[in-house]
Parts: structure tokens; C-alpha cells; sequence
């Protein structure tokens, strides 16, 4: 056993470090932060990591990966937390991109791998339906062969930023099998297609980040499925293993965390400072004892897919105490600002408990879907009964 | 012992159900909520017509003579029905400091506008640095010939958007963390030297954060002597607001059942998976928990041989468990309502705001567990 | 909604404090708490509340009941507890004696009645079989009939006090039907029969009160038959809801509370007195403030009683909070002596925290118990899912 | 980055699952455990010759020059099979404080003795009125001639009833409650003036309360500066219970489910109870945050950049998280065993036990989240 950092990774730290250091400018930092314009802004965010070749490290190499160890991708990740920065958006370099280069043909990957990177292309995921839920095998979105083309009838739901996507990727159902999971195949869908509907659904952080989008005969080129017919699923899954193996939130958790120390000792409790109150530090402590659990958790995983494997059911438990911990911050974070974090509105703020508050309000809010999507956690506890206990 | 509403009680309860279900569906409260007011004034004059604006008030002064165990009957269905209206701010705060003011011609003048709903009124009592400590009162009054001038700033004032006379908590001698030297004073809204910025909380409660500048106020409580009031008028509010939290929790844990008997998954309904169930009872037994205790807490603050000690205990525990199993019921709503339960569409996500209010208001549940902690086990 | 006590109960609470102040002297209190010959002191101990004529409050009064008012019951609880007397033993009389009074014949009454107020007879219950757990209904013990006898043959578990026990009352099967509940008869068996063997169990507290009862070919009269053959569960059933009610042990828990306080007013931690320690102090409310819950659950299901009503499935509430407070109190008495409660042996103490620590850890050990018999807490939570919240 | 054992490590470790599945069935250990010494000296033997006993000694000692690493791998194997033999009084505090010692000669008589399994020796630290505060010692050592004078009562020393000698803690400055001013002794467990009362504790261990009557003594440390020495011996302490622990927690869980496995009720195997099944993913990872943790804690603490802060912070955290989850996955382990995991006869009982009283030594949750606080956020 041991945790030390070669030479290389040390200096490959360093060169990270600088990097957030100059390009995560006070600039765009103060964007992010008001929470407008998320689109525009993440594509500045994110052209400046692809200018660095840094946008994709999981991809291949001759499509635009970095070949980064896991040790790297964790310094990585540990340092963009330090400084502040945002995650990419997934729904294109993480989710669609590695279905794409792993299954598609040479001609999917010239014409869409480039445009992920460049965010000429904005993908949304169309997985969920109404009514189906965790139960994703359930899903019932048609596509029929007619011609050179499917036709797709049907609904997906829970379609993040689908209002400003280009791209929709999407399960669909193109055979009737025995067994649920086969039959259903690997679409790319281009927004701007006939028959397409996108709803919105207003959430409880009163945002407008989710949506429903309504296919109605909707023609799709048979050239857009990725692999084979009715073997999406295999697809998916591969996909989802990787999904709730980032999930885990580390860094993100210990950003929050140092966050709520910094408020608490400015907060005054008793007459003292909060963060000096025992009760408060235990309620802290709580979680931050969790947190390095599972930041050892995370290591450990890492450390087993550098020396090869994959990631096996384990992965669904950092999804559950990655969002357990995420939701436990969210929530202390609300109570060390007191009755500011049920403040609406991100602007006209009095002061900065204000914004912090509104903030937090929201984070919390949003925060509850943590736990309910990419397979509940419900769900998840029901993958590790049977695969990892064989209950 | 009885530890049921009496049948006048009970009336009083049905008359809310039965307006609330002839005119307070979820669509017709959201009008109100989503006003610019963020409530509905006919409403709220329905309110005074049938009667229920006059519960906390005396005889002597208009009132219904209601006991806190009227209050928390009425209380408890405005939670049912999830009231946007301000009773809370109005009544329970304005109206009860009011009514404990040594100013009778002022008491005569306005306890009746409040009883008729055309008087809107907020107590402006917490400032930013304070957190949840009402003794740390940094606004000062002073004496300015017949009146006093009122200089500082209080935050999240509730009702605050929307009321026309405020009662401000000053300091009128001590220091700032002192819990002596706190006087109340009236003014109005628009006053001279008054700023109010008004923002909505997410339970669509529009307050105001408001700031004083040399602003003429009337002093309406002994100079110097407010705590008492303010400890009395805060203990009502305490078990009033934790009243409506027992009927939002009824209302939770009802719709959730009834949703997870009705939404379908890997071809079942998900009520019927045991560990769903499980979970289901244990929110079912957060609800009764706080229930007995707010039971517990009624009847002992009207029981004569109550002491201020044991009464302390009852309040501080009350909203202790209030706090911890209404997030915990709130949780388990939104998460066995699954992405549904993330929708602003469903009625789930605006009662868990409110109850997150709730128990952000005047302290939260460590703060209130640390002051049974000192009344319980204090040296 | 009042609190308050009539007249005629508050003089009521003055006789009962008076008698448990004279009643339960400091000798006796002396034998109760060394822990040791158990069945003499109690019997030392029913002996006195039988002479006041308060063993057996909840019988009819024709057979040496009370006819108190539940808030009589309450306040003889609230009584005895604060005096800090243990409680009845319950097989007998709390166990026995209801199905007796209520489905035996006038025979039976006059035969085991009064033996059990004057305590020459001892009873221990036949419920559980090994394999049978919670499942009540799986009971496989059989009694066949032979002339004016049963035979009966099978095994009992988890039988508190078998080895010092006169009677032992079983639920045995005496027929094959559809539903397992019907077939099942209420038998009352003489230990001293011959084919009996009492086999001793040890149990994590280190103590031998538990033991397994074996039955081979033991001859019973057929007037030892409680009610109708095949009637057995009705009657077992009507008795359990009652035994549920009374295992929430309000005033036993506010007891271990303020003993918990009284020995953290003793203890040091961090320099100060352990009582001053917020954390302490919090891990204190959070059970304390659960209790004051419970105390109002009670009541209010007490009030009911009195106002007619029988007692529902809301009794598996009280049995499950009642039993995870009680507990949540044995682990923090613990955590208050620290070390000294691992300690083994109740004789030969140094000092009086080795007597707390060694009564704290066989009280924790013991307590796990509370919450699998009568129904595990896993069981009450399938009653209440299915009869309160119709899942 | 790599968070496995080594090779050599697994060998030391496999060695001792062998001798376990050979020589220490549950039968068999509690030949020793139940006999009145409490452990079997034969077995003890066994450890010797297996060289386990040298694990944690340094190379210079004649020792096999263990890292924690080391220890906590061997531990880990101990806590699996439950093993009573006194490995951890003997080795790690009464060896630990000895290879600490300024007196070489003591150190070369004594350590090899260890490591052959002829001596057993045993720390007396703690003192009836300090609870968990290893700094409150009120044993006085004064100068007497050479040697010193020990008066005083120390309580709960582990493997103090079968110890040959004893180092004890005392006090040769300051004030009862002060950090320094302690210095370390040795003597004679049979030595005039030395009171020993030996008793068992739940987990089998056998302890001794011990009282001093001007009993001569010998000093092994500077004087009045063994605070250093205690707090090194005692993080090591902490990592090996830990260790233990983890072990522990591995057998309670895999015992659990495979009992779960084949007890039916109702007609199936209580395994397929979906509210059963979630409770044991959450034991699963309960074990699973413990073991992450100690890996973390082990790498840190062999790691050259690790701060004694970082360090401090790492061990508490192991201990609060070992605390809580043991108490998690014990309590759950005898719930779902049912009936059966209240009988002495089944394993569950004992392996609980030793969980609890690990989970007393030296500390208890509640007190080293306590301390981590103080690391963490203390001003």
C-alpha cells in the first residue's frame, strides 16, 4: 500500500494547477456563478479545455483523449475542484461520445466526435419515459424501418437541457423479444427533425433545466443507429457502469464542504462563532468522516481499473454515499446560513448570506434528483444485494 | 385526560376543509401564490367573514378568545391545505405583540382592522448578523421629542412585502447581545426613512428585508422591557408553526402512499415493494411522534401547573422533532415519488418548501435541541 | 385536550406513592438489584402488592382486579417506576391469566387463578419453536388426542424462566386446515409431567434464563384445554394486541434517563463533567425527546382504551419506538460508563461504576431481545404497512 | 497509487487463515477462552513460533521490523478468528511503550522474551476517575533512592490479570489533569505493594484493576516526558483495533447473509425480504467505508509528506467511523439473526461483543469525533 504521487504525476499536478490558475479567469468564475446563460457559458468554459486538448481525457487517442492514468484523472479532477472550476457538461463528451467511439462505424465518429469537441454539437440523453422510471428496460419509444429511415413514436422525459440540444441520443424499441432488454437499439436524432416536441418541466428549484420531448413520426436515417439493431441496451449499459463510477462527486463534496466551513465561521451561533459550536462540528464531521471514506473508496476503484479491470457493481455503491453525502452537504449548507437559504431569486440581493442562501436554497432543491436519477438508489441497493451480497 | 380537539375545535377545523375543497385546489391556490402579492385578498377576506382571523385575539379586544390549542387547530388545517394567505405573520406575530402592547388606544384602533382583514402587519425582529438569536438587536431607538427615531436593519422580515404598519424590535439600552433593552415600536410602512426591498422565499412567502434611516416611530411596549412579550408571542408562534407542520406531514405521508400505490414498476406497483413499505411506516411514525408531542406540548401549556421550565422543555422539543422528521418525511415524499417528485407540477415539492420554512424560522432544529439542551440538563 | 388529573385520581397517585415508599424497602430494593435469585425475590415482591390487592389490576374485579381507570394504570406506572420497583413477572399474570379469565371455564378459573396472585404457581409461555421465529403460525407441535388426554410432542423456544417454572401454557396444533392459524389449541401443561425436558439456552448476556422445552409423549388432560380445540390463535392473538400496548415501558425508560444523567453528573470528559459536554448532551435529547413522544403516544392510545376503544395496530408503534428508546438507552449508558461496562461478573466490585458497568452491559445484551420477540420490529412493520397504511 | 496489501503481507495473513481453519474453530477457541487464564497458552506458543510475534518489532530488537501496515494486516486476520490470545496488550501497547524505552538494557532483556512468547506484559494507564482522558493521572511515582515509589489505582488494564510485568503511567509533575509531567515505570506484577483484582470482561479478555502501595519501581522513560512515547504507541493502538475491527465486521456481515440465506420463515428464505436486503447492502457498506479507511489511514500514516495533524485527523476519523458502523453492522447482525443471535451457542453474540468493547478502549465514538472536531475545525 502506498499513496504517493510519482515524479510525473507531481509535475503533471503542477501543470494542472496552472492551467485552472489562468484559465478559469475571476472573469468567467463571476459568469458561472450568477447560474445565467448556462449554455453560452459553459461553451466558453469548455472551448478553453478543449484548446488544451483537455476537454476528453477518457476518449481515445486518435480521437482526442489524453491516455491520462487514473492517478492523473484524479489529480485532475482534484485540482479543478480547487479551483473552483465547473464539470464539463456530460451529455456529449461523456455520454453519447464513448458509445459512439466504442460501437459506431468510422463514418458516426468523423461526423460526430469533432463537433462534441468543438460544442458545435449540444446532445441531450433520451433514455427515461413517463411511467417508466428506474425501470429503463420498460421503455416503449418505437422505431419503425420504412425505407432508409426508422420512424420514432413516443415520449422520453426528464430530458436535461433538451430545449437548447442539437442532438438527442436515445433508447428506442425496434424488435419484440421475451426478454425486455433485447429489442431495443441505439439512435442519434437531430433536434431539428419533424415531429419533435420539446415540453418543459419546471422543477422544484423553480429552474427550467428539464424537459419532455414528444416523437411523432419523427424520421430518423437509418445511418444514425449506432452498432447493431436491438442491441442498444449492451450498449447503455456499458455506459451506466462508467456513469455511476464519476457519480461519486469527491472533489465536488469537499469544495461544498470547505464552502460551509468558510460561512460558519462567519456565522455567529451562541453568541460565538458557528463553526466553534461542538453541535455544529459534529454535524460536520458527520459527513466529512463519510466524505474520506469514500474519497478512499473512490481511490480504491481507481487504483483496480489502472491495474485493468472494469468497474463492477461497487460502482453502485459510490453512487449511493456519493449522493447520500452530496444531499447531507446541500442540507448543511441550508442550515448554516439559516432562513436566507429559502431566499427565491439570484438577483437583487441585499448581500452576500443573500446569494449564499438563494444559492443554497437551489443547490438543495436540485440536489434531490441525485439520489432518483441514473437508476435510484433504490435500485442501485437492489444491484448490489443480488450481484455483490447474491440475495 | 383528553387528547382529542374538543367539538368546537372540531367545527372549527371542518369550516377550513370545506372551504379549502370548494375553493382551494391546487390550481386555485397557485393564482393567489402566483400573484405579484403572492396571495389572494378575497381569500383572505373570506378568512375574516368566516370568522377564523379572530381566533388568537382576546374577548376584551374583538376577539374569538382562542387558547394556543384553537390556534393549533386551525393551524394545523391551514397546513393541510397549504395556506399561502399571511395568518402566520399577521396574527400569530403582528397581532400577538399587538395585543401584548401597553398602548390600549392603539390596541382599540387596530386589533379590529387585523379581525376585519384590512390591516396587514409584520413584526421586524431578526437582523442579518443575528442568525436565529433574537436578542442580537443591533437597530437602536432613540428618544426624539414625543417619539423616537429608529436607525438599523432587520432581514427576512416575515409578511414584510406587503404589510402597511410594522412592529420593530430596538434597542433601547445594553449592548447588542444583551437580552435586555429591547423595546417595540410602531410605523408604518411607508414611513419617512423606511426602505423595505421585498423578495419571495420558496415557500412563496414574499418578505422584505428593510432598513431604517432616523425613520419617526411610536413606542407601543414598556421602554426597555420587550422579552417577555416577545418570549410569549414567540412560544405561540413556536407551536402554532409547528401545528401547520404536523397537518403538511399528514399530507405528505397520505399522498405518497396513495403514489406509490398507483405508479407502477418492473410490472408491480412500487407499494408493493417490502423495503418501500418499511420506509413508508417509519415516515408514518415520524408523523405520529410529532403529533403526540404537539398534543403533549397543547396540553401542557394550558395546564396551570405547567411551570415556565417545563414549558420551555415541551416547546423546544416540539420543534426539535418537528424539524428533524419533517425533513425526514419531506425526503422520503420526494424520493418515493421519484422524478415526479422533482416537479414543480405536483403539490409534494411546494409542501416540503414550506416545511423547510418552517424549520429555518426562528431557529432550526440544532438550535432548538441546543436550548432544550440547556433547559433540560443546563447547570 | 386537558392534562389534568381529577380529584379522585391525585389522591389515588398519594396512596400509591405511599405504598410504594413503605412497600418497596431498601433490603428488598438491595436483592433486586444484586440481580441474583430472581424467582424468590420476586415472589417476596408480588407477595406485597397481592396483600394490597394491586398484583393484577387488569383482571376482573370478581377474580382480584382493580377496575381502575387507565389513568389509574398510568399513574401506578408512573409510580412505580419513579420508586425505581421492578414490574410484575408476566407470564402469569399478565399472560396467562387474561385467556383464563376470559376463555376458560368457571373449572380453570377456580383451579389456576388465585395460585397465580399468591404466586405458588409459576408460569413460562409456549409460543416460539425453534424455526418458527416471528412466524407464529408455523408452530408444529402436536397434540393428539387419546382418551381424556392429549399427547403432546414437538418443542418450544426462547422460554423465559422454563427451568423454574410449575405451568407452561402452549399453542399447540390439534388439526390440519387450509390456514395455518386454524388447527391451533390453547393447552395448558403441568412442567412436572413426565416426557418434559427443559433444555438450557445462554444468551450473549451471560446468563441462563432462556431455554428450550422439549415435549415427548406428555400426557395432558383434555380439561387443561383452554376454550374450543382449534380456537387457539383467537385467543393467543387477542392477547398479544394487549401485550404490544404495555412493552413501550415509558416510565422504565425515564428511569435508565435519569440514571443515565446521574451517572454523566459523575463522570468526567474533556476536564468538565460529562452532563456539560454538548455532544453528550445531544446524544441525551435526541433519545429524551423521542421519549417525550412516545410518553403522548401512549397516552393518547391509553385515552382511547378508556373511551372503549380495543387496541389497534397503532399498539406496533408503541412497541416499536418503545423498544428501539429502551435500546438507544442501554447503548448510551454504556458509552456514559465507558470501559468499566464491559465488565462481566456482578460480585466482587471495586468501585461503584463496576457495578453500573457490568448491570449496563447485561441490560444492553439482554435488551437486544426487545426488539424480535412479541413479533420482531420487522413484523410490526409489516402489520402496520398492511393494517394502517394498506400496502 | 496502490491500496493492497503485499505479497508478503498476504502470506503473513494467509498464514494465519491457515493455522485458523487448522486449530481455532469456534470449538476449540473456547477451550482457551472459557479456561481460566481466559486463553490458551499453547496457541500462544504457536503465534511465537510462527514468528507472528516479532511482527511489530523493530530489526534492531531482533523483531521482524513491521510497519503499521504490517500490524494492521495481521490484526485484520486476528479479528476474523475472533482470536482471545492477548496479541494486542502484550505486543502493541506493553511492547510498544517497551521498544520506546530510553533503557537499552531492559529492552534487550525483555523484547526477545515477547517475541518468544515468554512474557506477558501488560500497561497500566487509566484510572477510575479519568474515563477516557489518558492525560488524567493521579498515580504518583516519587524518587526513592535508585528507584521510585508508586501510589495510586489504575482500572481496566488490558492483559493485566496474566501480565508477568507492568509498565504504568505516572506521575512525576504538574497537575493531576496536566498533558506532561507523566513518565513510564516497570515492575514486577508480583512485587510488594502491587493489589491486583483480576476479572473478565464480555469479550473474554481478562483484565485487572491495580492498586499501588508504595510499590518500587523502575523508570524506563525520561523523566516527566512520556507523553510522546504514549501518543505514538497509542495511534498504532488505534490503526491495530481498527484493523481488527474491519475484520470483524467482514465475518459479521458474511455470517449474517448467508444465515439469512437459509432461515425461512413464511414459507421462503428471510434473504429474499427486500427491506432485509437493503439493510444489509447497508452493512455491506458500512464494512466498506471502515476498510476504505483504514487503507487511507495506513497509506497516510506510512506516507513521509503526512502531517501530525493530518495524521490525528485520519486516526479519529478511523475510530469514529469504526464506532459507529461496528455498532451498525453488530446491532444488525444480531437482529437478523434473530432468536439465534441471542444464544451464546452461535459466533454473532461474541464477535458483537469484541466489536463493543473495541469500541470502548481507549475512547469511544462520541470521543474521538471529539477530537477529530479539534483537529478539524478547532481555532
Amino acid at each position: 500500500m502506498d499513496n504517493s504521487f510519482s515524479s510525473a504525476d507531481l509535475e503533471f499536478q503542477q501543470e494542472v494547477r496552472a492551467f485552472f490558475k489562468s484559465a478559469y479567469t475571476a472573469d468567467l468564475q463571476a459568469k458561472v456563478e450568477s447560474g445565467e446563460d448556462h449554455k453560452s457559458v459553459a461553451i466558453e468554459w469548455q472551448n478553453k479545455l478543449n484548446a488544451k486538448g483537455w476537454l476528453a481525457p477518457d476518449w481515445p487517442v486518435e480521437v482526442g483523449g489524453t491516455a491520462w492514468t487514473p492517478v492523473q484523472k484524479f489529480i485532475f479532477e482534484t485540482e479543478r475542484c480547487d479551483a473552483g472550476a465547473p464539470d464539463v457538461v456530460p451529455f456529449g463528451v461523456r455520454m453519447v461520445a464513448p458509445v459512439i467511439f466504442t460501437f459506431g462505424n468510422d463514418e458516426q465518429k468523423k461526423r460526430f466526435l469533432p463537433r462534441i469537441l468543438t460544442s458545435e454539437d449540444w446532445w441531450c440523453q433520451g433514455y427515461s419515459e413517463p411511467g417508466a422510471g428506474s425501470d429503463l428496460a420498460a421503455l416503449q419509444t418505437k422505431a419503425t424501418k420504412d425505407g432508409d429511415d426508422y420512424i420514432v413514436n413516443g415520449a422520453k422525459i426528464w430530458t436535461t437541457y433538451a430545449q437548447s440540444a442539437d442532438w438527442i441520443f436515445c433508447l428506442v424499441r425496434t424488435g419484440t423479444f421475451e426478454k425486455r432488454q433485447q429489442g431495443i437499439s441505439f439512435l442519434l436524432i437531430d433536434m431539428k427533425s419533424e415531429g419533435i416536441q420539446v415540453n418543459p418541466i419546471h422543477s422544484i428549484d423553480n429552474h427550467h433545466s428539464l424537459n419532455e420531448v414528444v416523437f411523432e413520426n419523427v424520421r430518423v436515417p437509418q445511418e444514425n443507429l449506432i452498432g447493431v439493431e436491438n442491441q442498444g441496451w449492451t450498449y447503455a449499459k456499458a455506459l451506466l457502469a462508467h456513469e455511476r463510477t464519476s457519480i461519486a462527486g469527491v472533489a465536488d463534496s469537499r469544495r461544498w464542504l470547505r464552502d460551509i466551513i468558510a460561512l460558519a465561521e462567519q456565522q455567529t451561533n451562541y453568541k460565538g462563532r458557528l463553526i466553534d459550536d461542538p453541535q455544529f462540528q459534529t454535524r460536520l464531521s458527520d459527513i466529512e468522516i463519510e466524505l474520506m471514506a469514500l474519497e478512499y473508496m473512490e481511490l480504491r476503484v481507481l487504483a483496480k481499473l489502472s491495474s485493468g479491470d472494469t468497474p463492477g457493481p461497487e460502482s453502485s455503491l459510490l453512487k449511493i454515499k456519493g449522493t447520500e453525502i452530496q444531499q447531507a452537504l446541500q442540507e448543511l449548507r441550508m442550515q448554516t446560513i439559516g432562513a436566507y437559504s429559502g431566499s427565491l431569486h439570484l438577483s437583487n440581493f441585499q448581500n452576500d448570506l443573500h446569494r449564499a442562501g438563494s444559492n443554497s436554497r437551489r443547490a438543495y432543491m436540485y440536489g434531490r434528483a441525485a439520489t432518483i436519477y441514473g437508476g435510484s438508489n433504490e435500485v442501485q441497493r437492489n444491484v448490489i444485494a443480488k450481484a455483490v451480497l447474491g440475495l | 385526560m383528553n387528547f382529542e380537539y374538543s367539538e368546537e375545535q372540531n367545527l372549527l377545523k371542518e369550516s377550513i376543509v370545506r372551504w379549502a375543497q370548494d375553493n382551494y385546489s391546487f390550481d386555485q391556490r397557485r393564482l393567489g401564490a402566483e400573484s405579484e402579492k403572492g396571495y389572494s385578498q378575497d381569500h383572505y377576506n373570506t378568512f375574516a367573514e368566516l370568522g377564523w382571523l379572530s381566533v388568537p385575539f382576546a374577548e376584551e379586544n374583538g376577539g374569538y378568545g382562542g387558547s394556543v390549542i384553537d390556534i393549533a387547530a386551525i393551524m394545523e388545517e391551514f397546513g393541510k391545505a397549504l395556506v399561502v394567505e399571511p395568518v402566520f405573520p399577521n396574527l400569530i406575530m403582528f397581532g400577538g405583540l399587538l395585543e401584548r402592547s401597553n398602548n390600549d388606544a392603539i390596541k382599540a384602533e387596530l386589533i379590529p382592522q387585523i379581525i376585519d382583514g384590512s390591516l396587514m402587519g409584520a413584526v421586524a425582529m431578526y437582523e442579518p448578523q443575528a442568525r436565529f438569536d433574537a436578542s442580537n438587536v443591533a437597530t437602536t431607538a432613540s428618544q426624539a421629542g414625543d417619539g423616537y427615531t429608529l436607525n438599523g436593519e432587520k432581514c427576512v422580515v416575515l409578511g414584510g412585502a406587503d404589510a402597511a404598519k410594522l412592529i420593530v424590535v430596538a434597542r433601547t439600552s445594553g449592548d447588542q447581545t444583551d437580552e435586555d433593552g429591547l423595546s417595540l415600536f410602531l410605523i408604518d410602512s411607508d414611513a419617512s426613512g423606511v426602505e423595505l426591498s421585498a423578495y419571495p422565499l420558496m415557500d412563496g412567502q414574499q418578505v422584505a428585508d428593510i432598513k431604517f434611516n432616523d425613520a419617526s416611530a411610536t413606542l407601543i411596549s414598556e421602554l426597555g422591557a420587550a422579552t417577555e412579550a416577545l418570549n410569549q408571542v414567540l412560544n405561540i408562534a413556536h407551536v402554532a408553526l409547528c401545528a401547520e407542520a404536523v397537518g403538511i406531514m399528514e399530507v405528505l405521508n397520505k399522498t405518497t402512499v396513495e403514489y406509490t400505490k398507483t405508479r407502477k414498476q418492473f410490472g408491480v406497483t412500487i407499494s408493493s415493494f417490502q423495503a418501500l413499505q418499511h420506509r413508508m411506516v417509519d415516515t408514518f411514525m415520524s408523523a405520529e411522534q410529532a403529533k403526540s408531542l404537539l398534543v403533549g406540548t397543547l396540553v401542557e401549556l394550558t395546564d396551570d401547573r405547567t411551570t415556565p421550565q417545563r414549558a420551555a422543555k415541551m416547546v423546544n422539543a416540539l420543534r426539535t422533532i418537528v424539524a428533524k422528521n419533517g425533513k425526514h418525511i419531506g425526503d422520503e415524499a420526494i424520493q418515493l415519488h421519484g422524478g415526479m417528485g422533482l416537479t414543480d407540477e405536483l403539490n409534494v415539492g411546494h409542501y416540503h418548501k414550506r416545511m423547510m420554512m418552517i424549520n429555518l424560522m426562528f431557529g432550526n432544529g440544532d438550535f432548538f435541541q441546543h436550548q432544550f439542551n440547556q433547559v433540560a440538563y443546563g447547570s
